[in-house]
């Protein structure tokens, strides 16, 4: 489990992508996806890009000092992130779906987490507690355990 | 995010590279506002040194199209690839920017 | 102030010295240091990169699950990075000093640490508390004042 | 970490990509014995696209180094910038390796 405490505000968004994005590449068996699998750490990241913007443009909107806590569990067949911040709180069942026809210039946050992640949660509260989680395609599940391949860095655990 | 604007008689290149997001996507607001205020016929946005892009960014592209497409001209996306082509075929865009 | 909690093998390693190259960034007056301030994060990035190393393969050496707690401060002038285990510890002082013409193939690590960190401190105990401080050189620093340019992220924060 | 191997006459070019460190240098040993094994006379080790290095990884091309130079060869480090090159400087293995 990785752990990750850190000011939730814009400055701090490439710092926690970053993070995301190196654990995605803990996922699976062989630790170190090639493509086309890199379409899963693409799609973890662009939906926690979104949920980090949200909590600083809306949720610290006023409250510039709010701490953000994540928590990271890369497996050999998901990724799992919680994300809790102590701010403003919201409704996700009242956010409508975007009208994609009518090409929106906002109001697609939430639209791509759900699309890119087979779960999200949210639960509002002190704090606001958000998961979400994406299990990898079958097929690449297979290829990892047909290959047998260690995960990166293991050798030397 | 870097950027650079170059014209080409009525076309303008619009090359963007780095990351396009909440973040840095206002850096970009003034050179739009100016290929508006300039009526340019045609802007294709490069993204082929993109790496990443948020909705802020995709906004700030829609922005631009409609505001061009008021005026009478065109706004095309080349060079797509990996995080924001995953982001631009989501929301439907790819058909949009490329036709 | 980031905080960051992880398993203390080198199979995270690579998540952590990316976590402390993109805190790096944030140092300095303009947030955005460029080349040859690059100089900068190079040199944490080694020292860092040794200590990790130093904690999976000495520290945790028969205790693969142990955590590593870390907390870095990227300030304006400086970067202050504190490294905390729960394996062996061991004392510093009594590590020889390389001798480079003789071409070492190993005991570079804390002289790696010690020559490009301003700073370096170790307390065994429980937990093992090392900390790296480097400061940004004089010119660096005026460069960014004088520009007077914002942090990356600060006009949304 | 990457690597290739390109044998032209007695030289040997290794070019590695990425990162050698503790976790990776460990893969490129087999490579390292078979060049020793095979007595090349002169080995370029290109770094031009390494993007990290730590303490292990230097451990790894000076025994390269030592091994070849002990049976009459020469290896030589080509391509050397950005963190790599700080490690080698301090270390003062860039003039080692370069003349
Ligand atoms: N973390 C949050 N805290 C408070 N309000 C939020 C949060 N996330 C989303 N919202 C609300 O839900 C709306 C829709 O969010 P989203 O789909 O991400 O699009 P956008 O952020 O572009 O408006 C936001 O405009 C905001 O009112
Ligand atoms: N975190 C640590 N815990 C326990 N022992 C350590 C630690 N760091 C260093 N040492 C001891 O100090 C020695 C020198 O460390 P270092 O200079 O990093 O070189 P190396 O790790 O290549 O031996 C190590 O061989 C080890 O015995």
């Amino acid at each position: 489990m990785i752990h990750l405490r850190l000011p939730g505000t814009l400055r701090y968004r490439d710092l926690a992508v970053r993070v995301v994005a190196a654990a995605c590449k803990l996922v699976g068996k062989d630790g170190d996806l090639q493509k086309p699998e890199r379409a899963f750490d693409d799609e973890v990241v662009s939906a926690f890009s979104e949920a980090w913007n949200n909590i600083a443009i809306h949720s610290y909107h006023d409250q510039p000092l709010g701490e953000v806590q994540i928590e990271i569990e890369p497996d050999h067949d998901q990724i799992w992130i919680r994300i809790q911040d102590f701010g403003a709180s919201f409704e996700p069942a009242r956010v409508p779906a975007p009208d994609l026809e009518a090409l929106p210039e906002s109001g697609l946050g939430l639209y791509i987490m759900r699309s890119f992640m087979d779960d999200v949660t949210y639960q509002p509260g002190r704090p606001n507690v958000l998961t979400l989680t994406k299990r990898l395609p079958d097929r690449v599940r297979s290829a990892g355990r047909a290959a047998g391949v260690s995960r990166r860095g293991d050798r030397k655990k | 995010m870097t950027f650079s604007r170059k014209d080409n008689g009525e076309e303008t290149v619009l090359a963007i590279e780095g990351a396009l997001d909440a973040v840095t996507a206002p850096d970009l607001r003034p050179t739009l506002d100016a290929l508006v205020a300039e009526k340019r016929r045609k802007i294709v946005v490069d993204l082929s040194a993109l790496r990443l892009i948020d909705s802020s960014g995709v906004g700030a592209i829609v922005a631009l199209f409609k505001r061009i497409k008021a005026q009478g001209g065109l706004v095309q996306v080349a060079g797509l690839r990996d995080q924001p082509l995953a982001i631009f075929r989501l929301l439907r865009l790819d058909r949009v920017f490329t036709s």
